[in-house]
Order: C-alpha cells, then structure tokens, then sequence
C-alpha cells in the first residue's frame, strides 16, 4: 500500500531468494497474529515466513499502523500478539471471563513470585509469615502463570518460580519490567531479602542465602 | 474491628463477648503472625517506617494473653511469635549487653519493621496487578483462532539391494538354526553354583576368585568375562547362603574369598 | 490517522447523545469482529456499539482500511468476519517432509509379491512364517508398489497381489523378470547362510552389524 518502508537495502547476503518486498511482509506478520490467539515469537513468525524475511522489522511497522486502531500489536515478553484495545472493553461479551476467584493467599503469592523472581517456596513463605499451602501454587501453575525456573544453587538446590508468558499476556504487561510499581518498590529496598544496607548496623543473622540480592536476576528466565 | 479489639482492657462484658467473637473469627481470618502484626501495626495510624516495634509487641503480647484468657486456641507459629516478641521487647528495654552476641534488639526490630513493610508493599502491588486491564475481561484475543495445520509428508525408500536381501533372508531361513541364545561363550550362572559348590569346601584360605574360573576360560577375553561374572555372582550366592565370605581390599583389587568356618 | 471521513451527518434522528465520530465507530467494529467467535450480523453490531451508531457505515470504512492487507473484512452469509486473505493461507500451513526407511516386514512382503507374483496373503504368511499385518500391506498399496491381482480360483477365491509399474520405475527394472534370481543372489553372496557364532573370530561377531544376516531381527518383525 503505502510509501512508508525505507529503500530495500541491498541484499545482506548472497541470498538464493530475494526475499518478499517489506510490505508483503508486514501483511504476512499480521496475518500469522491474526490469526494466532497466543502470542507469537519472533522466532517463530520468522521459520513461517518465506526464508529472507525481517519478522522483527515487519513487526515495527504493522505495530506503528495498528496504532490508536480498534485492536492493537502487542508485545508479550518474547512474544506478539494481536488483543483489543483496552478502552473497547465496554462492547466485548464477558461471559467467557474466567471468574475463578482467587484465594487472598493465591494473589499475594502471585505479586510475589512476579515481583521477586526467580524466587523459591522458602522465600515466599518468609514474605508472607506463613507456610504457602501445595494447593495455591498448585493453581498458579495450572493457571500457567507461574511455572518452576531454574534450583538455586544453594544447599538443597531449593527450585525457584518464575512467571510466564500467559502471565504477562493477561495482564497486558511487555515484560516483567512493566510490572506497577516496580521501580519505586526496588528503590525502597522492599525487593531485598533483608533489610537494605544503611538501615540497620549489624547485618542479620538468617541464615538466608545472599548469593543472588533479588531483582538483580529477575529477568534472566534462562 | 479487630484494631479496636484490645484498646481497652477494661471494657463492660457484653462488648467484650462481641469482641471475642470477633476475634475467634478473625484468628481464622490472619495468614499468620505476620499479618496480624500488619494489621495490629495499623492501628498506630503512622507510617510502616516510622511504626513502633515495641507498642507493637506489646500489642501482639496483649492478643496472645487475651486468646488465652478467652481459651483460643492459637496455633503454634503464633505462640513462637509471642515469645520471640518477648524476647525483643525484652531487648529492646533493657541496656545492651557487651558481653551478648548476635544482632542488637534495634536490628531485630528494624528487620520486623523490614517484614512488615514488605509485606504490605506486596499487598499493594498485587492490589494494583489484579486492578489492570486483563485478558478476557478488558481486553480480548481472537475469537476465532486459526490453527496452523501441520502435514507430514512422508515418503519410503527402499532401494533394490534392500528387496534382494530380504528375500534373500527368508528364502535361507531354512537354512538358520532354530533360534537360540548362542552359549557356547556363556558360562551360566547355574553351572558356576555347582562348580563352586564343590570346590569351597577347599578354601579355607582367601584365594583370589579369579583362581576358580575353569580351564579354557581364561584365555578369550569374552569367555573369561563370562565366566568370572557368573562366578562372581555363585560367590555372591554362597555368601547369602552363609556358606562363604568375600572380601575385596579396595576398588578394583582382586576379590578373594574363603570357606566360612561353622559355627 | 485518517481523513477518509465524510463530515458527519448532522443527527438524522433526535438522538440524546451523540454518536461517536465515525473513526471511533470503524473501531469498535474493528474490536468486535476480532474478537468474536462467530461471524456477526450488522444487527448484533449495531447492538452493541452505543446510540447512533452506523454499524453499516463503519463497515465500508473498515472493509476499505482491510483492501490488500494480511486479513480481510468479509461477508459470511449475512454476517461479517475477520479472515486471512486467500493468498496468505500457505502461512497457515505448514509442511514437513520426511523421508524414512521401509520397515522390514513391508520390505519383506514387497519381496515375497515381487518374486512370487500373483501371490495371496495366506502364501506370503507361509513364506515368511509370520502374519501379515493389515498396515503392512495398505501402506504397501498406499505407496502404488502393489495392487490388487486376480482373485484365484481357489476357495475362498482369495485375492492377490501383484506389482505395479511404479514399482517397476521405482527400482529402476523394466519387468519384473529382471528382478535378479536366486542363482544370482548366491552369486552375490547375499544367499550365504551365516556361518555359525563360534567359528567366527571374535572381531566380526562383536559389531551388530547382522542385519542382512540377523537372527535376531528375525522376530522383531510387526
């Protein structure tokens, strides 16, 4: 259609194929978002598409022309994915919300592992004051907002919890980074597991493993 | 409600009965010492930073005696709190004490404060999460996805070598023996059992096993792997009869074995 | 975005609220057909989006926006639905190809129709000792090596099988009669019988390199 994509570069490489015009593969990346209800990763966009394309640089473009649109591109940690805009919420039949309601416990839990991960049961349970019962992370897990991340290497090699993509997918987050509040709550020092550096004199006793101060390693989901 | 619960010890006993009943069901209601910390902490109506650990314990210690007092039962984690707050406040009153060791009464209160902040953060972060636009409810996925549909296409080869050998094999099948286990290189366990059955009466000394393995199995490397398997698992069989003992000095060493004297 | 709009209408009817502009309005359909399960009537369109609104309208503008993208805005029946565009649909597909070895029994029971001609089921089992399975031989008509013969005038009349000319093309032989004979598999050496486990010197006999020779693959069959 329009005259917004650059001159084609040259060809990188010795390519067999020239590969699809930008245009052609912008309406291909929509096409496989479209028709995707799940996310859809790059890596994935790029083994559907003709060898040659740009899924990467299709996507800038089709993100930019569906700006202010009734549906909206979406980026879902590695993912994309097509969803209504938010503010069309008013016409959208809501029967198909899954209302399960979640426990008190299952939602801390939840804010919890988002917060601090990846982050063990143990910790959980020391944020909490109490023992994290089987059936609340049970749930998160079938929920799929939640799955195991990498033990951490400490005594006992404990596993760890991280969030997933259908996570950030239903609450509309780019990537953990977006989470509210993130930044003022790691600046208050509440994401340590101890008290920050300056507040207290002696540093505590627990016998907590320091290895890793939290959010630090928040985002290295292998 | 439950803030108010313990303002005032001396209260007239129809709104204390309220009050404890209001308390039975809120014991239930607390996720534990932590959150009744948190919500006892309110009532100090000051900023979790600026909250004052020692009111607070002396708070959570009045509930605990209270639930007694009123024959609640609390569960254990509670009374561990009960007592580490006394424990505190007892810290925290008294001068320090050079000569103890370990964190400061300040430091453990500045680390209960930490807790408490951070829980009530957590709370609000997850107040806010469960506030956003969600899937399915705000906003929506495509109604009617379709699939990516995947075929396989496969293809066979076989080429005319492939034919030829195996009609080759089924019309020589004849010619094979009849099918069965090839022993002519197996020294079976059984026939090991009997051998050394005869023999042990013999060893009164320890001898190397390997000493036992028949003439003519020795040399080929696979016959002689059979035969000191089998041998080796005979022996293991005599010892768990009690007829004989084993022993090895160290891995890898030769295994030597003797008659078990009767008792 | 746009200036496609035509000024609006002034209220045709005595409406309390106005109707949102049309670009809104193209929107909300936009939202709509996404998100729907089913095809929607302009009617239900018009249902759902607020007071005076042109579901009709907001269509042609809609479906004019889709012309020439990666999906389309079409008319179901008397409903409207959001779908690939027709030349995009090889995304949605997706093939694998793979190319994989005859297992023996089908290769076996090739050979037995190819030297034995017109041959029943019942002769192939006696030949090879073991049944025949039913997938043996539909994959073996599926592929065009055999077909259907002449029944035999036997009772039970049972059917044959004989070899098809893509047989003949596959294994490079122009009749059948130049499937090489017994003698000449002799000749080759493939009709040696083995030679008895024993006398062979152990160097041979170590690698499981028997399956022209196998024994043991004799039963693993089906």
């Amino acid at each position: 259609m329009s005259a917004e994509y650059p001159d084609p570069v040259p060809q990188k490489e010795e390519s067999l194929f020239e590969a699809p015009p930008m245009a052609e593969q912008e309406r291909m990346v929509e096409a496989i978002l479209f028709a995707s209800a799940e996310p859809v990763t790059v890596a994935e966009l790029q083994g559907r598409m003709p060898h040659g394309c740009e899924a990467t640089e299709a996507l800038v473009y089709l993100r930019k022309r569906y700006a202010g649109r009734g549906v909206q591109v979406v980026k879902v940690g590695a993912a994309w994915a097509i969803r209504t805009a938010g503010d069309l919420s008013f016409l959208m039949q809501k029967e198909t919300f899954e209302s399960r309601k979640l426990s008190r416990a299952a939602i801390e839990t939840l804010a919890i592992i988002a917060y601090h991960q990846p982050v063990t049961r143990a910790e959980i349970e020391e944020i909490r004051g109490v023992s994290v019962s089987r059936g609340t992370v049970d749930q998160l897990l079938e929920m799929d907002w939640i799955r195991f991340g990498r033990r951490r290497m400490t005594p006992g090699r404990p596993v760890t919890f991280v969030m997933t993509q259908t996570f950030l997918d239903h609450f509309g987050l780019e990537t953990t980074k977006d989470l509210p509040g993130l930044k003022d709550l790691r600046a208050a020092g509440l994401l340590e597991s101890r008290v920050p550096l300056g507040i207290m004199s002696g540093s505590e006793s627990e016998e907590e493993d320091d290895d890793d101060s939290g959010q630090s390693d928040m985002f290295e989901d292998e | 409600m439950t803030e108010d619960i313990f303002e005032n010890n001396h209260r007239e006993s129809v709104a204390e009965r309220v009050a404890s009943e209001t308390l039975i069901v809120d014991v239930d209601g607390y996720e534990g010492p932590l959150d009744l910390l948190l919500t006892l902490s309110r009532t100090q109506k000051v900023d979790l930073r600026k909250i004052s650990i020692l009111d607070l314990a002396k708070q959570y210690l009045e509930f605990v005696e209270r639930a007694k007092a009123l024959r609640i039962e609390l569960a254990a984690d509670y009374l561990v709190m009960a007592a580490w707050l006394a424990f505190l406040k007892s810290r925290l009153l008294l001068p320090p004490d050079p000569s103890e060791e370990g964190p400061s009464g300040e430091d453990l209160a500045a680390h209960l404060a930490f807790q408490l902040q951070r829980l009530q953060a957590m709370r609000d972060a997850a107040a806010r999460l469960m506030a956003r636009d969600r899937l399915g409810r705000d906003f929506f996925q495509r109604g009617v996805p379709e699939s990516v549909e995947r075929t396989r296409r496969v293809t066979f080869s076989a080429s005319l070598l492939d034919l030829m050998q195996a009609y080759a094999r089924i019309r020589t099948r004849d010619e094979f023996r009849p099918f069965v286990m090839d022993r002519e290189n197996v020294f079976t366990m059984e026939s090991a059992l009997e051998r050394m059955r005869e023999l042990i009466g013999f060893a009164g000394d320890w001898t190397d096993i390997a000493s036992y393995l028949p003439e003519g199995w020795r040399a080929d490397p696979r016959r002689h792997r059979s035969a000191t398997a089998s041998h080796f698992a005979a022996a293991l069989e005599l010892v768990k009869e009690g007829k004989l003992e084993l022993r090895q000095a160290e891995t890898f060493s030769p295994i030597q074995l003797r008659r078990k004297a009767t008792p």
